[in-house]
């Protein structure tokens, strides 16, 4: 083992080597400072792998060859060999990226850039506070050096800014230190620790000024919030791939100072870390929102990421072992994110956000993109998840529900303009320029996905080792969703024919694990998105990204029926989400919606995470707060916190199925999105929610809070968004909205049916999960088979298709039979149960309701097959084709199963009614033969389908006879008060269908919902807009606002 | 006393570097008011090392090693001095390069005038 | 077995609806000093229809749209029993409950909007854009009705609900649940297709609303439809609110009662129009079917 | 010719471009055919005394003469009884009253509206002007013989002929239904070139399809 | 009314006023002057409706003689307002449109481009058919039009009908004896 102090030394060597070069010898001089940050690189890996995998011991080197206080000493633990890896990986890497201008600036350049990663790997090692400071100041001036490394003649005053700010630092730094020295006469991190605990109460004022001084020197150098604009000013303006240095070795070597001052402060300055933490988090994500320039966005992003760090390090005292666990996890995923984002950056001509759409066009740029920004929003399966989770469970189980609400927050907000950034690279316009692909930025850029990926595994592997649990990178299907980025050079069919042939296999290997009610959502994930699939087949080309954001989805799903812990199910749950974002993304003109998606969908899940959080630590059982938390044991949650997990988790999955309030996102996701996808994240995905809201409701069951019935509650607002996502449907002019409208209604049903609370109130929303799977699927297929033949989505400009597309007209015709309710077919069921449901009930007003909505489904269902099938069809539509055969089949499967389903409701429902006798013994359905019958009512779906069969035919053959001789005419032989039509646009009616009834009912569709959403974040923006006019750009008023930061700080920390 | 009286003309003169480089506008100015500051803080960290009635840590014939330890004053201090001293310098040559070249660049030495760089 | 007592009900019903509908027409000429048409007027004119030598058709939709019509007033005649404790007379409704014949009654409504929409006819679709609006808030007084009487009686069946209210007059629901029948009765006027309603078809307007285009026997079809189907609707109110009935001629008068009640409006009323007609029933008919439920 | 009826070029969704040529693409061209009577003797007096018997008049009023015919759903001389009654659609309509003077531009959707009833569907011509143009004989835009353009079953004459004449027109049309003998439909679609002929005579911006179905 | 037409008169080369009414009376105005005069009255005279714009065609003089009849309705006075303009004997007249004044008079404009044959050029629709359609003789309302010849030319005549005059058969079918 090499010692680590020839990390420094190889370092130092190398650049006084380079000072003996010539200055023409740049080649060679290039190659030494590689090979010298290979060096280091590879010491630091190598003491990384004795630590982590060997479990060696941290090893102290002392420089002078005596212990301290007498000479300084270096330490070399776990942290402090993954940190000087990330350091001087980084910085090796960086030197790749900036090949060019390292060259061109020659061995200078070169050494100021090893003595920079010398400095930072210095901070990291050493354990003396005046050494600390040495490195400080070097990493100051080796900054201010490598600042000019940068094209942009504005990074000169940036680093001068940054100069004057490091004087002000290190005068602080400088004082808090002698005084400090002179308190506990020692120099030694450690031995000052020591020294500490036993200062006279006389001298401990002194003591705790001095330490003050250091502490908020160190902090400075964190870039806190808001004394930070020296720093974005740098992010913005320096060489990208030195602001991948500085983002990632300088944080992480900053943040370990503070960790390692922080001993010496002792317990009593957490919360002060705590405070500036949170604040910096929550503040720059913020100011981050307005951003435009990409470079500066990742500022602001990078100070919000240490900013959180800090708040990790500031609750060490709940936290404790797992402290290194968190802040490590959100530090590695910080460090390679960011630094694979600035080398990103550097590719990219354009410094507008919308300008990284050059990237498009270069998949593996785009995939190391996205990894880049799950990393940083720490979604599964990278250590950010895991750091999040943890930094949640413990959290919630010491009560600081506050910090964890802020946290969360703040991430969201960053997940926002994060994945906006990513809507615009997927979606804007591709500027002129393409990307500059210089070798050396796309190597290091590759190697940091890989090193997420590969952390993600560590992270994964380091919870289940120490937490028990599982590792999602081991997660079959997560795998096999991950697997198609590694096939996504084969042709789509290809693709699909393995995607379907994995959701089938899958399913025939593991269903017989699962109980009725599991089994059938099951089905629905896996058999039903196979069905979905089969419409994929349409599809030419290679399809890039589709597959794995499809089979993301699915992976999740999967993973949500087979989790068993609220870690599972979670992680489960984010990646479906993430999942359906990109695949929402694809559609045309998705980005805003997708955006909006995610939010939402994100915002939900975070509820789900405080939700769980709080449950774990509201068991009776065992420890609290406990490792693992089984979903069963929601049951046992006691009161007082029980309502409160409940409020979340209810909201969290009524954000999925898009409850009233929560809806806004869905119309735009769905509508937007491709023509197969629209059924997979209407028909499939939205049953995601339902089944969370199942799990809730099984082992949680009725809940009151101030008194108020929860249930009841969820009650009314299902009711209320039947009624108005019906109300909306019908005024909708594009098809797709108008299904997606639709949905919203359909799931309030089902969360009404749920939310009844009794056997056949479930029995109806599974019933309801099933129908609609079918029916929406079908419809959503027909609708964007008949967009992508007509080419709009707009139904009144359609008309008169069903001549041309006769088997979309069907699928269209059985589904909306079969949606609205009326007999035989399928969805009179729901409808039968539902009246069941609610007699059983003792609420009665919510029915008003919902009788209201049912009926309106009608109007929008009549709208959608009129306008679009029958009427006048358009001169540019005479040619049309049926759609395409891929787009029929699955249709068509549906009709098929809509009529057996609608037949023999049993095959499905039995099993599920008996399952159900363990949550509501009473009111279950009586099969007796073909015949249902409740304690209210009786159905016999057999007999209705053949009365009615013999009732039509009857009627038809007779008319069939009757008019045997009819002539058929064409579409304007029509009587028109003796005049005639002339186009059929003019004749065709079909816009603002519902006219009356927007002037009855139209006030109860006004968009406060939206408005109300777009209040906030216009609020959020306008206010982040304002507020980040305090960055005035001088020099001066940063150093005032560090002054003036460290007085607050001061004030505060009195005041507690 | 003596160590009183430099602590206090040092926080002075820290105050008044300060001063100095938050209110003036010229970057010239405020690199020599940086200056004043540090020096400031040197002669801070040499009166906090200060003992009274002790001499310089110098060992030689004046002071023999074996009573080094009763009189002599704290030598940490003055290495710090010695080695803030250094990094003083070196900063206030990086700022005064960084002057230069912005003098190059914009013709101008004030402050207030570069920022092009904001929110 | 079921089979020809069905056809005989059938039969009946017809033949019942044909003469009631003159009847009323009749009693509607009266009120304005006119004679009126013969009450065999509606035979001779179903006869006339079926005798058309030509007709047209617009496609299969069209086709079938009077099928659906014609199939939904027979399906929802049949699903419910006409003659309590007439097992001759039950029909099929072993079939399904109450709930069926709710929803059967879309059958027909959705079918014949579709046939005329395949007609292409802008009037036809403007009519049936009021006529669904209009029929969303005329349903809902009447659903909130039927919800309080199966609360009433713990029931969804038809049968089960007459038989709880044999034995004396006051026993009918009417009297025993008088909130829920007042709503049923105010959204029953909406569902006749009589002023102060009938902006659905509003003649001389939209020509005539949905069947613009339908002529010859597809108009005998939807003829024959319009004697079924509003008795069918009747006797779901008879047999929930009025006792049903015991026999034939309890039956016929029972029937004729309740037509005559939106009889009776229809000939004083002018029409309203369709967002007229959605407040009108949200303001008067709902609250009090809502009461009807909070009460029950 | 109106732009609307004009041949066009026309580009698909899918790039496609094609001519749409409405007269062709959006009417039925096919030319009226004879009906005819029901095969037994029996069943076709029955029709026709049905027919005679639920007389469905089209709701066009295309001269003065309309005027006359809203009396006779009045109280005072209650036409319903007689089995007549007016339909606001000529799909459903079996009697089409010219109401008076005719104008050429009238006339032209009074064809219109006769050809879109169903036959078996009668013409009654009211008022001198459809008999000999009336006072309207040397106007330079009424048509003074009905019969030349459409098959008329009877005429009731006057200027205007009240209420009672149109009473006692229904009765003689009765009469000639029930005889048989009110083939109009029939003799249009014989004679459908000699009709058209006449009509493509006057109507000289002719632009519908020879039959409107 | 003479009081304002002394105050018009003043403004424009006026012809006498004809007064019919105490409330309507007639000027005439040379053509270029119309437009002028009808936005004098139209925004100071408060004659803001147009109540008809209509011709008279005065063959013998080859002239068109266009009214403007305007109604101030405060004052519930009526001007009418008269232009001559010369009438080609074949084609068209041309005279200018004041459809921008009052819209409403594209609808007469039209009516008297189809009748008359008096062209506005710039009126919107203007040369789309009115109320005549497929149209084929010169402007039916010139009185160089026969609309008798027109009509036995074009129209099938049911033989046998008689023409007297009302006012002698009437007497002789009411007094057969002739008193």
């Amino acid at each position: 083992m090499v010692s680590a102090i020839f990390i420094l030394a190889a370092a130092l060597a190398a650049a006084f080597l380079l000072g003996l070069l010539k200055d023409e010898q740049r080649g060679v001089a290039y190659a030494i400072t590689l090979l010298a940050l290979a060096f280091m690189t590879w010491i630091s890996a190598d003491w990384t792998w004795a630590f982590a995998m060997d479990g060696a011991a941290s090893v102290d080197i002392f420089t002078a060859g005596t212990e301290p206080p007498f000479a300084i000493n270096l330490r070399v633990g776990l942290a402090e060999a993954v940190l000087t890896l990330i350091i001087s990986l980084t910085a090796l890497l960086s030197a790749l990226a900036m090949k060019d201008a390292l060259l061109a600036l020659g061995r200078r350049a070169m050494a100021v850039l090893l003595v920079a990663t010398l400095a930072f790997c210095g901070i990291v090692l050493t354990r003396d506070i005046f050494n600390l400071f040495v490195f400080f100041e070097l990493a100051a001036i080796s900054t201010g050096g490598l600042i000019l490394l940068s094209d942009d003649e504005r990074a000169l005053a940036a680093g001068f800014k940054y100069l004057i700010v490091s004087q002000v630092i290190s005068i602080l730094l400088l004082i808090g230190i002698i005084f400090a020295y002179h308190a506990t006469g020692t120099l030694n991190i450690d031995g000052m620790a020591d020294a500490a605990q036993s200062i006279l109460p006389g001298s401990r004022q002194a003591f705790m000024l001095a330490f003050f001084l250091m502490f908020m020197a160190l902090v400075a150098e964190l870039k806190p919030f808001p004394a930070n604009g020296w720093a974005l000013d740098i992010y913005e303006s320096a060489h990208p791939a030195y602001s991948a240095i500085f983002s990632a070795a300088g944080g992480a070597a900053a943040l370990y100072a503070v960790d390692k001052l922080l001993l010496v402060g002792g317990t009593a300055w957490l919360p002060a870390a705590t405070g500036i933490g949170v604040v910096t988090f929550v503040g720059a994500n913020l100011l981050a929102l307005p951003q435009t320039n990409d470079r500066r966005l990742l500022g602001y992003s990078s100070v919000a990421q240490i900013g959180l760090i800090l708040t990790v390090l500031g609750q060490r005292d709940v936290l404790g072992d797992l402290t290194g666990f968190v802040a490590l996890g959100l530090l590695l995923a910080h460090s390679v994110a960011k630094a694979g984002l600035y080398w990103l950056s550097s590719l990219v001509a354009g410094r507008e956000l919308s300008a990284w759409a050059a990237l498009r066009g270069h998949p593996l740029m785009i995939f190391a993109f996205a990894t880049f920004l799950c990393l940083l929003v720490g979604l599964p399966p990278f250590p950010g998840f895991y750091a999040k989770w943890e930094l949640a469970r413990v959290l919630a189980a010491e009560g600081r529900i506050a910090l964890l609400a802020l946290i969360l927050f703040g991430a969201l907000i960053e997940a926002t303009y994060l994945f906006r950034w990513f809507g615009y690279t997927i979606k804007r316009d591709k500027p002129a320029e393409d990307i500059a692909c210089a070798s050396g930025n796309v190597i290091a850029i590759c190697v940091a996905a890989v090193t997420g990926w590969v952390l993600g595994y560590l992270w994964g592997d380091a919870a289940n080792v120490m937490l028990g649990r599982g590792n999602l990178l081991l997660a079959l299907p997560l795998l096999f969703a991950l697997a198609f980025l590694l096939l996504e050079w084969l042709p789509a069919w290809t693709k699909n024919m393995l995607a379907i042939a994995g959701l089938v296999g899958y399913f025939a290997l593991t269903w017989g694990d699962y109980d009725p009610l599991r089994l059938i959502f099951f089905v629905i994930f896996l058999i039903g998105g196979a069905v979905i699939l089969l419409a994929s087949f349409h599809a030419h080309g290679r399809r890039v990204g589709f597959y794995p954001a499809a089979m993301l989805m699915y992976a999740g799903m999967t993973m949500l029926i087979e989790a068993t812990d609220t870690f599972g199910f979670f992680a489960a749950w984010e990646i479906l989400t993430v999942g359906s974002y990109f695949l929402i993304l694809r559609g045309k003109h998705s980005e805003p919606h997708a955006l909006s998606y995610l939010v939402f969908s994100l915002g939900g899940a975070f509820l789900i995470l405080a939700g769980f959080a709080l449950a774990a630590s509201g068991a009776p059982l065992g420890v609290s707060p406990r490792l693992t938390f089984a979903l069963s044991e929601l049951a046992q949650v006691a009161q007082p916190l029980a309502p409160w997990v409940f409020l979340l988790l209810a909201i969290g999955f009524m954000t999925k199925t898009a409850a009233i309030g929560l809806h806004i996102w869905l119309p735009g996701a769905h509508a937007e999105a491709e023509t197969d996808v629209s059924p997979m994240v209407s028909g499939i995905l939205l049953k995601a929610g339902l089944f969370g809201l199942f799990i809730l409701l099984m082992s949680m069951g009725k809940q009151q809070l101030y008194g108020i019935e929860l249930t009841y509650v969820m009650l009314w607002i299902g009711a209320i968004t039947a009624l108005l996502g019906n109300l909306m449907a019908i005024f909708q002019e594009d098809a797709k909205r108008l299904l997606a409208y639709s949905s919203i209604g359909q799931m309030g049903y089902a969360l009404f049916g749920l939310a009844l609370m009794n056997h056949l109130g479930w029995l109806m929303a599974l019933m309801f999960v099933i129908n609609h799977y079918i029916y929406k699927s079908m419809l959503f297929l027909s609708v964007g088979g008949v967009a992508k033949r007509t080419g709009t989505r707009a139904m009144y400009q359609m008309g008169g298709l069903i001549a041309l597309m006769p088997l979309s007209f069907i699928a269209v015709l059985i589904g909306i039979i079969a949606m609205s309710g009326v007999p035989p077919l399928s969805g009179f069921g729901g409808r039968w149960i539902f009246y069941n449901a609610i007699l059983e009930s003792e609420y009665r007003l919510p029915m008003v309701v919902i009788f209201l909505s049912g009926p309106i489904a009608f109007l929008y269902l009549f709208r959608l097959i009129h306008t679009i099938f029958l009427g006048q069809l358009k001169d540019e539509h005479r040619k049309l084709k049926e759609a395409p055969f891929w787009i029929v089949l699955p249709q068509m499967i549906y009709v098929v199963l809509l009529l057996a389903f609608a037949v023999v409701p049993g095959i499905a429902l039995r099993r599920v009614d008996e399952y159900m006798n363990q949550f509501f013994p009473t009111g279950g359905l009586n099969w007796s033969g073909l015949n249902i019958s409740s304690p209210y009512g009786y159905w016999d779906p057999i007999a209705i389908m053949i009365i009615v069969g013999c009732i039509f035919m009857t009627l038809f053959l007779w008319l069939l006879f009757v008019n045997r001789k009819a002539q058929k005419v064409k579409q304007f032989n029509i009587v028109f008060a003796a005049e005639r039509p002339y186009r059929p646009e003019t004749t065709h009616f079909a816009w603002n269908f519902f006219a009356p009834y927007r002037k009855a009912l139209g006030f109860l569709v006004q968009p406060f919902v939206t408005q109300f959403w777009g209040a906030i974040t216009d609020t959020l923006h306008t206010g982040a807009d304002i507020a980040r006019r305090f960055y005035t750009g001088n020099g001066q008023t940063y150093a005032i606002h560090l002054l003036g930061f460290v007085v607050a700080v001061y004030l505060f920390a009195r005041g507690i | 006393m003596i160590a009183q009286i430099a602590m206090a003309t040092g926080f002075a003169l820290i105050l008044i570097g300060l001063y100095g480089a938050l209110t003036n506008h010229n970057l010239l100015r405020m690199i020599v008011a940086f200056t004043i500051a540090d020096t400031g803080v040197n002669i801070v960290i040499v009166a906090v090392g200060y003992m009274a009635g002790r001499t310089a840590p110098i060992l030689d014939a004046a002071v023999p090693a074996a009573e080094a330890a009763q009189r002599i004053i704290d030598p940490v201090p003055q290495a710090l001095v010695l080695t803030a001293i250094v990094i003083g310098l070196g900063i206030t040559a990086l700022m005064l390069a960084y002057a230069y070249k912005l003098y190059q660049k914009k013709r101008t030495l004030d402050i207030g005038k570069l920022t092009e760089l904001k929110w | 077995m079921k089979i020809p007592y069905a056809l005989l009900t059938l039969f009946i019903v017809v033949n019942f609806g044909f003469l009631q509908n003159a009847l009323i027409q009749k009693i509607a000429a009266r009120v304005g000093r006119r004679y009126g048409i013969p009450v065999w007027q509606n035979y001779i004119d179903l006869i006339k229809n079926y005798g058309q030598r030509s007709s047209i058709t617009h496609g299969v939709m069209f086709y079938l749209g009077p099928v659906f019509r014609l199939s939904g007033g027979v399906g929802l005649l049949l699903f419910v029993p006409s003659i309590y404790g007439s097992e001759m007379f039950s029909n099929f409704s072993f079939a399904g409950d109450l709930i069926l014949a709710l929803y059967f009654v879309f059958f027909g409504t959705l079918g014949m909007a579709l046939g005329a929409a395949e007609s292409g006819h802008p009037h036809s679709a403007i009519g049936i854009t009021r006529g669904l609006s209009q029929v969303t808030a005329a349903e809902l007084p009447f659903a909130l009705a039927v919800f309080s009487v199966a609360l009433q009686y713990q029931t969804l069946s038809v049968t089960d609900i007459v038989a709880a209210q044999q034995g004396s007059i006051l026993n009918w629901t009417v009297f025993t649940n008088p909130l829920a029948v007042a709503a049923a009765m105010l959204g029953f006027l909406g569902s006749m297709m009589r002023p102060p309603f009938d902006v659905v078809l509003a003649p001389q307007e939209i020509p005539i609303g949905p069947p613009t285009e339908y002529h010859s026997s597809y108009l005998a079809l939807m003829q024959t439809n319009r004697a079924i189907f509003p008795v069918a609707k009747m006797v779901i109110y008879m047999s929930l609110f009025f006792g049903g009935a015991t026999s034939w001629p309890v039956f016929f008068l029972k029937v004729f009662c309740i037509y005559l009640w939106s009889a009776f409006v229809g000939v004083v009323f002018p029409r309203f129009r369709v967002e007229q007609s959605i407040r009108w029933f949200l303001i008067w008919a709902v609250p009090i079917g809502v009461l009807s439920i909070v009460l029950m | 010719m109106k732009p609307e009826l004009m041949k066009r070029m026309v580009k698909g969704p899918d790039g496609q471009e094609f001519e749409v040529e409405p007269l062709r693409d959006y009417y039925c061209e096919a030319a009226p055919t004879v009906m005819p009577a029901a095969y037994i003797k029996i069943v076709e007096d029955f029709f026709n005394w049905a027919r005679s018997e639920s007389i469905w008049i089209l709701g066009f009023g295309t001269g003065c003469g309309a005027i006359e015919m809203r009396p006779l759903m009045t109280p005072r001389f209650d036409a319903y009884r007689y089995g007549v009654q007016w339909r606001p659609t000529p799909r459903q309509s079996n009697l089409f009253i010219i109401s008076g003077y005719l104008s050429v531009k009238t006339l032209k959707r009074a064809i219109r509206s006769y050809e879109q009833m169903q036959s078996p569907k009668y013409v009654i011509g009211l008022g001198s002007c459809t008999i000999n143009g009336g006072m309207y004989w040397d106007s330079y835009n009424t048509i003074k013989r009905l019969d030349d353009y459409l098959p008329v079953d009877l005429y009731i004459a006057g200027c205007m002929p009240r209420p009672e004449a149109l009473l006692a027109g229904f009765m003689d049309m009765k009469k000639i239904i029930r005889a048989g003998n009110a083939e109009g439909a029939n003799k249009y679609a014989e004679n459908f070139d000699w009709y058209k002929a006449n009509q493509k005579q006057v109507i000289h911006d002719w632009d519908m399809p020879d039959y409107n179905w | 009314m003479r009081e304002l037409h002394q105050r018009l008169k003043s403004l424009f080369p006026l012809g006498e006023l004809t007064e019919q009414r105490p409330d309507l009376g007639f000027v005439t105005v040379p053509a270029e002057y119309l437009r002028p005069l009808l936005l004098q009255l139209s925004d100071r005279e408060g004659f803001t409706h147009l109540v008809l714009l209509t011709a008279v065609d005065w063959i013998e003089d080859g002239q068109f003689q266009l009214t403007y009849l305007l109604s101030n309705r405060g004052a519930a006075r009526d001007l009418g307002v008269r232009v001559m303009i010369p009438r080609p004997a074949n084609g068209l007249a041309t005279m200018d449109g004041i459809h921008d004044i009052w819209p409403t008079a594209a609808t007469y404009q039209r009516e008297l481009r189809e009748m008359f044959g008096i062209d506005f050029p710039g009126s919107p629709r203007v040369d789309e058919e009115f109320i005549l359609e497929g149209w084929i003789d010169k402007p039916p309302y010139r009185r160089d039009f026969d609309t008798k010849k027109f009509s036995e030319e074009n129209f099938n005549h049911r033989p046998g009908r008689e023409t007297r005059d009302p006012e002698q058969y009437m007497k002789q079918q009411l007094y057969p004896d002739g008193k």
